[in-house]
């Protein structure tokens, strides 16, 4: 029987291991569902991955192999931008569509045949300034972000916007990955008068400023961009109650009312959860929703052809996906169109929603 | 308007993150100063003592200070490992010192694979040893975990010139990596003391790791940049200089320090480097002096 | 002026210190030294001579064990490990190689102490490094110098004293006079003189062939690698003669 | 004519005076040496004369220009070119590559002769082969042409080093103790060969602790102990020199040297 | 000629392919021209350089600059991009090759690191991590070399006119210069060879390659961003140098070739991929520490 071959380039290592293989998880997760229950139009979905480094150089070769050798159909990949960025070309002259962890392409050839499940920038940065305006008197916030695309965006959207929320950003501070310290930037943006930090990247860079937060003895919050809770708690345990980060819905699965995200988000997690344990269900349910999406496109399209898949795509609204709405367009290639995000903290080990 | 009150605090922090480059590039002096080779899975052995004693705390329950004795000992036998496996077959080949150097490294990405296929890839951290809020000289924040560290890196120093000096395994050892064969001919057990070499350079290494993890973070993919700061450490500080080492990450760390200050993170390898090569075109033989010639 | 073959030792009856037997060695596919036989008895002091790139210092390296050799070389009957110089130092077989081997960047101090590495007692080590400082004084002044920026004389008189450091049961030396002035290179050959006096055995590869003989029991002639004779430097009388055998 | 001059040359490392206030000249024709104890400093005023020291006080004249603090690769190109004590051969080429190393000063193909493979550089590579294979036979080394460097006994290194020295067709070549590590019939053939070198116009300065070789080839004799000049002369002054005898020879020595030539005839 | 024929039948057999293994081989071209320089001065003149990745990224940076953002055609871009390696290059070799030892290393390893920081930094002309895209395909007079095949056949010319290069120069006076220079440094003085020039000229001739291997990437790919030219090019490249062979010619196409195809016969291997590329890796310098291409030819060196 013939199936549908669905490529993953992912960077299972590097700087983007700990998100892309949640990423590539969930797609394999939402694959299984699908295929138990006879697969999409009578053909079972076969997932391929390969690990590209994280780097765009190699991503150029395992897309070339998936589809080259493989014959990938269409890509489902994980958040490593540049290694999208530098394969986009490749697909068009192929006219197989991407389905992305990262943000998009620029160019306009490029961008028509791709596609992401990542929620616009500010979501992230709106949830927590409107947290610090309605639940703190602070008013004054450092922000603290590595060199990545997706840092940058949402550093540019709190410098223009914190005002719209009465809060003055007193310093912007940059960091590295693999920063063994970022006490140099907390006491910068401290006697400047940051009564909080907005930091906004991934890995354990989190640990580290909260370790230094506590070393300098500086009373300040820490409101952490979206991340897997394991690398929360820690963290938690360093900071307390001065620790407070950005939530998915599907993070904070039992305190959100029911709705349709809540019934959508129960239908990943439960498989999830019998796979994984208390594994953390972020971005593995975006790597749901990224298959479920192509699902839906093929379905919609009636067909398997790339070109059909990608105009279908285009089609897609209201759908119900794990994270929120999405709502794709002709002009929008980014479907989340609405903040699904909350604000939470750990007491005890617990996660608790406080916004 | 501007407060500047925050520079002593800047340069505090900068001696801080300097001490642990120092002692990641005393790492490096000791397996140089036995074989003349350039270990570059020494940042493998830092990440491995931070991993491996959050290991025994977490899954064993272990209190601190025997994990982390044990974590010592395991990485130094490692160390040994390393130097059975790789190193000594190429030694034994008379192979170049980049043949090793890359063969260190080679070590290194299947050290930090098995550990990220063990142990995962979430980051980790230990708690701190005296768990106090810092101490406050004069509005300058000072963390005991920096006290730690800055003694047992002084330690570390003065033992090892103490054993490189004054005992007669250091001198073998030193001359070891002056004339392999004339060691030999004076009866030096020469591979042993190499492996000797690479189990005290090792658990130096897990030592450092140790003691800096609980100051930040820890992962599978932390040993490269470390390796790469200590390595420069080493290298300012006249390689082979254990103390120069010490100093010469002191240097880096405030140096970068002063960097962020000045013009952000961002640029803060330029900046820093650009200054420390300057000090090397005025100072070629390093802060001390090279050890060798 | 003769040559025997089979010359009897100078102590004739006790068992050899070392002794070789079809000892050969080779660089990559080339046989430096064909299989030879050579001994030295207690108490004696055998020269090996022979012309530039005739194998001496590869037989010296072989019996160490430093190059890919065959054969057995033993040590007062026990046969010696093969191709593991360390052991065969820590027998007492020392070797002063071509070129010194001196720890450059150590101090003379250090470079003496590594020499007796073997050596725990403390006494013991005073009095050879005593010993040492008495044969060569020039050591005694410079003790804190960086052995390599020493004049290459005095670098030999510290590989020499490094390697009486070690009490050697067989001290093997590859021209010790290489560089010396002529006054040094009388006394340290009047030293080793004495040395073997003392009951020590030799093996003395050395070019400036007269002086050799003089001390010597007995001499063998190497040539393109193999022992093209064994001389009784007694009968010796004119260098002339020797050099015959040189180019022979 | 004087090829060489020094005045009042001195080296202090630290504390120790090397080399000590020495003068002497060096005549265009013939052979000199320098002889003295160990650690008299004779190395080190090589090392002066070609540049890889830099004296402490005092001047050099190579062919009555100033060579004081030059670098050696300058001095070289003058015509002024040094071995080594401790040999230091280029010892992952070949013997004759070696040699051919030497006539790098006297070719000049560049970076785009070389890719282009003109005419001119291949006639270049042509005499530089010829040349560096007459220096072998003339040092005797021929039959080792294509050997590694590396894998030459002591003696046949020494022989090449001079070889490659002599490559470069120098003016004045100082060998430091060419003879260390020949025998005496070698070191017999080594004086002619130096004899030869001096007769086709090269000046030759030596070093050597070789009295049979001093006394056969040099013309003049310099003495230094303790880093000052101590006497000069012909072989046959300074060998009677109580103060040389007693610093250096020692009695034993100059009378086997005497008994050795008698026995050479 | 068995290392070669190895290179010869690997490409050809990707040419014939196409696809996958053409994009594999492609990279492997590009690092062989990279490598090639890198030989000229750590094999031929023995020093070393952890910074090499800068003149990789400087070539190719400004060959994406000038064609995705001032629409230059490809090779003015790169003669640009080359000129500017040339100069950073002096600028930074004059002072530091008159260091020794490891001060060569940190001073290059240095400037590899701070030219990877701008690259990331300099936002408003690389746009940082976010890369540029957009960069056209190699070509020249209105002609593009869009196809895999042409791509390869082009890169292949260029690997072996620098293999060529770099074997006319090993067996000239200059390689005899440089060949002193890594053998001994005093002698070569002595024989009044400028040290310090051969080996800034050896630095420059290396600087350039890096750069042409740095502008034929990122117009192979069509994209740039700073990862590529990062830590990871050096260890990747030192890895081709010593396993294919330091000094020797075809060392580096060889190197480049083996240690490109080897990851991907391990891809199979999913998570220990990697733990057998190291091992593999650990196993060659152990076994052939020369390099492979000195196992397939028993010639001395030259
Ligand atoms: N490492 C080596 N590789 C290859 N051949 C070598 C090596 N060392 C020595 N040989 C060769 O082996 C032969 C013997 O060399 P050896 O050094 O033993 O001579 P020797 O008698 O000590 O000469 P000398 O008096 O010059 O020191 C010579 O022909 C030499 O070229
Ligand atoms: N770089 C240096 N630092 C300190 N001392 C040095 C240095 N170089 C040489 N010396 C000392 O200077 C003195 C002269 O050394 P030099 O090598 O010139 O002697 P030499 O006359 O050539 O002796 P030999 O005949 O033994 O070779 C020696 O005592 C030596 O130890
Ligand atoms: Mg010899
Ligand atoms: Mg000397």
């Amino acid at each position: 029987q013939e199936t549908y071959k669905v490529g993953i380039s992912a960077g299972l290592t590097g700087y983007a291991a700990t998100v892309d293989r949640a990423w590539r998880d969930g797609v394999e997760l939402a694959a299984e569902t699908v295929n138990a229950r006879g697969g999409v139009m009578g053909r079972k979905i076969q997932v391929i991955v390969e690990d590209n480094r994280s780097e765009p150089q190699e991503a150029v070769t395992v897309y070339r192999k998936m589809l080259s050798s493989d014959g990938a159909q269409v890509f489902v990949s994980g958040c490593v931008s540049a290694g999208n960025f530098a394969a986009a070309g490749l697909l068009v002259r192929a006219k197989v569509p991407m389905m992305l962890c990262s943000i998009l392409p620029q160019q306009d050839a490029q961008l028509k045949w791709a596609f992401s499940t990542l929620p616009p920038a500010g979501f992230e940065v709106e949830k927590r300034l409107e947290y610090l305006r309605d639940k703190t008197q602070i008013r004054k916030v450092g922000v603290l972000h590595d060199p990545t695309p997706y840092a940058n965006l949402q550093k540019s959207v709190a410098e223009k916007i914190a005002a719209k929320y009465g809060i003055e950003v007193v310093g912007i501070e940059q960091y590295k990955q693999d920063d063994a310290d970022l006490s140099v930037q907390i006491s910068k943006m401290r006697s400047a008068g940051a009564g909080a930090i907005l930091k906004i990247g991934l890995g354990g860079s989190t640990l580290t400023a909260a370790k230094n937060i506590k070393q300098l003895g500086a009373d300040m919050l820490l409101l952490t961009s979206l991340e897997d809770i394991a690398v929360f708690k820690p963290v938690a345990e360093v900071l307390g109650d001065k620790f407070l980060f950005v939530a998915a819905p599907s993070q904070v699965y039992d305190a959100i009312p029911e709705s349709p995200l809540k019934a959508e988000i129960g239908k990943f997690l439960g498989p999830w959860k019998a796979k994984y344990g208390d594994r953390d269900p972020n971005w593995a349910s975006r790597g749901w929703d990224g298959l479920m999406l192509t699902v839906a496109a093929i379905e919609k399209g009636k067909s398997f052809e790339g070109e059909a898949v990608r105009n279908a795509y285009e089609g897609i609204t209201g759908f119900q996906g794990t994270t929120g709405i999405y709502n794709f367009s002709p002009e929008v290639h980014q479907g989340i169109t609405e903040n699904p995000f909350l604000i939470a903290t750990i007491v005890d080990g617990k996660i608790k929603v406080v916004q | 308007m501007a407060d500047f009150s925050y520079i002593p605090q800047v340069l505090v922090s900068g001696l801080g993150i300097g001490c642990v480059y120092g002692l990641i590039g005393i790492g490096f002096c000791v397996i140089y100063n036995a074989s003349g080779i350039v270990n570059f899975a020494q940042g493998a052995f830092v990440m491995l003592g931070g991993m491996i004693t959050h290991g025994l705390l977490q899954r064993y329950g272990l209190p601190l200070l025997p994990a982390a004795l044990i974590a010592i000992a395991v990485v130094a036998l490692l160390g040994v490992v390393l130097e059975r496996v790789v190193v000594r077959p190429l030694w034994d080949r008379k192979a170049t010192m980049f043949t090793m150097i890359l063969a260190t490294l080679a070590a290194q990405i299947v050290i930090e694979r098995l550990t990220l296929i063990v142990g995962g890839d979430q980051p980790k951290t230990l708690p701190v040893f005296t768990d106090l809020p810092p101490l406050q000289i004069g509005g300058v924040a000072v963390s005991f975990q920096l006290l730690w560290i800055v003694g047992a890196s002084l330690l570390a120093v003065g033992a090892l010139a103490a054993f490189f000096r004054l005992t007669r395994t250091g001198k073998a050892m030193r001359a070891c990596a002056i004339n392999r064969e004339a060691a030999a001919l004076q009866g030096i057990p020469v591979s042993r003391m190499l492996a000797a070499a690479f189990a005290i350079s090792a658990g130096l290494g897990a030592m450092a790791g140790i003691l800096i993890t609980p100051t930040q973070y820890t992962a599978f993919n932390v040993g490269v940049p470390f390796a790469i700061s200590g390595f420069i450490a080493a290298i300012v500080g006249g390689f082979g200089r254990p103390f120069g080492a010490f100093l010469g990450g002191l240097m880096l760390g405030l140096v970068q320090s002063l960097a962020i200050l000045g013009f952000g993170a961002g640029w803060k390898t330029v900046a820093a480097l650009s200054v420390l090569l300057l000090f090397l075109f005025i100072r070629p033989s390093g802060l001390l002096g090279a050890a060798t010639k | 002026m003769s040559v025997v073959h089979a010359l009897p030792d100078a102590t004739s009856g006790t068992a050899p210190v070392l002794e070789a037997r079809a000892l050969a060695a080779r660089y990559g596919h080339v046989e430096a030294l064909h299989p030879i036989d050579l001994h030295v008895a207690e108490g004696e002091l055998v020269a090996v001579l022979g012309p530039n790139g005739a194998g001496k210092s590869t037989l010296l390296r072989a019996i160490l064990g430093l190059v890919s050799n065959s054969g057995t070389v033993s040590l007062r009957g026990t046969p010696l490990p093969r191709q593991n110089p360390v052991a065969v130092a820590s027998r007492g077989v020392v070797l002063v190689p071509e070129g010194r081997g001196i720890f450059g960047p150590m101090s003379v101090a250090e470079n003496l102490e590594l020499g007796a590495y073997r050596l725990r007692d403390r006494a013991e080590f005073a009095r050879r490094r005593e010993r040492v400082m008495t044969l060569f004084p020039r050591l005694k002044e410079r003790l804190t110098q960086v052995a390599g920026s020493m004049s290459g004389g005095e670098q030999q008189m510290l590989a020499i004293g490094r390697a009486l450091m070690a009490g050697p049961q067989v001290l093997l030396l590859d021209e010790p006079s290489l560089g010396l002035a002529p006054r040094v290179t009388e006394e340290i050959l009047a030293t080793l003189g004495t040395l073997n006096g003392e009951g020590l055995s030799i093996i003395l590869v050395e070019q400036k062939a007269p002086l050799a003989l003089e001390l010597a029991n007995r001499a063998y002639l190497l040539s393109v690698g193999r022992i093209v004779a064994t001389l009784d430097p007694r009968e010796i009388t004119s260098y002339d003669e020797l050099a015959q055998h040189y180019f022979a | 004519m004087t090829r060489l001059v020094l005045e009042n040359v001195t080296k202090r490392f630290g504390g120790l005076v090397a080399v000590d206030n020495v003068s002497f000249t060096v005549p265009e024709a013939g052979v000199t040496a320098v002889i003295g104890p160990n650690g008299a400093g004779k190395t080190t005023l090589f090392s002066l004369v070609s540049g890889f020291l830099t004296p402490t006080d005092g001047r050099v004249l190579f062919d009555g220009q100033d060579i004081t603090g030059l670098a050696p690769e300058k001095i070289s190109a003058r015509g002024l070119v040094r071995t080594f004590q401790l040999v230091k051969l280029f010892e992952d080429l070949s013997t004759l590559e070696n040699v051919k190393v030497g006539r790098h000063l006297h070719t000049k193909a560049g970076l785009f002769s070389a890719f282009l493979h003109t005419p001119a550089a291949r006639r270049e590579e042509r005499e530089v082969e010829a040349r560096a294979r007459d220096l072998l036979s003339f040092v005797g080394l021929q039959h080792k042409a294509d050997a590694d460097a590396s894998g030459l006994s002591y003696g046949q290194q020494r022989l090449l080093e001079m070889a490659r020295a002599l490559a470069a067709d120098p003016r004045l070549v100082l060998l430091d103790e060419p003879a260390a590590g020949l025998n005496g019939e070698e070191s017999e053939a080594l004086s002619r060969i130096i004899r030869r070198i001096a007769d086709n116009g090269t000046t030759v300065l030596l070093i050597e602790h070789d009295m049979t070789l001093v006394m056969n080839t040099a013309d003049r004799v310099v003495v230094v102990d303790f880093g000052r000049k101590i006497a000069e002369g012909t072989p046959a002054e300074v060998r009677v020199n109580p103060a040389v005898i007693a610093a250096y020879l020692g009695s034993a020595a100059t009378a086997k040297a005497a008994e050795q030539e008698k026995l050479n005839g | 000629m068995l290392p070669y024929g190895f290179a010869a039948a690997v490409v050809g057999y990707a040419i014939a392919v196409g696809g996958y293994p053409a994009t594999v081989v492609g990279f492997a071209l590009i690092y062989a021209v990279f490598v090639i320089g890198l030989n000229l001065f750590m094999g031929f003149a023995n020093q070393v350089s952890f910074g090499q990745n800068a003149f990789a990224a400087i070539g190719g940076y400004t060959s994406a600059v000038l064609t995705a953002t001032y629409e230059w055609t490809p090779l003015p871009a790169m003669g640009v991009g080359m000129a500017a390696a040339l100069v950073i290059a002096g600028l930074i070799g004059w002072p530091t090759l008159r260091l020794k030892g490891h001060y060569l290393a940190m001073g290059t390893l240095a400037i590899g690191l701070i030219v990877q920081e701008i690259t990331v930094e300099w936002t408003s002309v690389t746009q940082g991590y976010m890369g540029l895209s957009g960069i056209p395909p190699m070509g020249a007079f209105g002609f593009e070399i869009t196809s895999d095949r042409g791509q390869l056949i082009m890169l292949a010319s260029v690997v072996a006119a620098a293999t060529f290069l770099s074997a006319r120069l090993k067996r000239s006076r200059m390689g005899r210069a440089l060949s002193a220079v890594a053998g001994s440094e005093e002698a070569a003085r002595a024989l009044g060879i400028a040290v310090a020039r051969y080996k800034l000229l050896a630095f420059l001739l290396s600087a350039a390659l890096a750069s042409l291997a740095g502008s034929l990437f990122v117009h192979v790919v069509g994209f740039v961003s700073p990862e590529v030219f990062g830590l990871h090019m050096v260890i990747l490249t030192f890895t081709m140098l010593y396993v294919g062979g330091i000094g020797t010619i075809a060392g580096p196409v060889v190197g480049a070739l083996i240690i490109s195809l080897l990851p991907e016969t391990f891809r199979g291997f999913k998570e220990y991929q990697d733990l057998a590329y190291g091992a593999a890796l650990i196993l060659m310098l152990i076994y052939a520490p020369k390099g492979l291409s000195a196992l397939f030819s028993h010639r001395r060196r030259p």
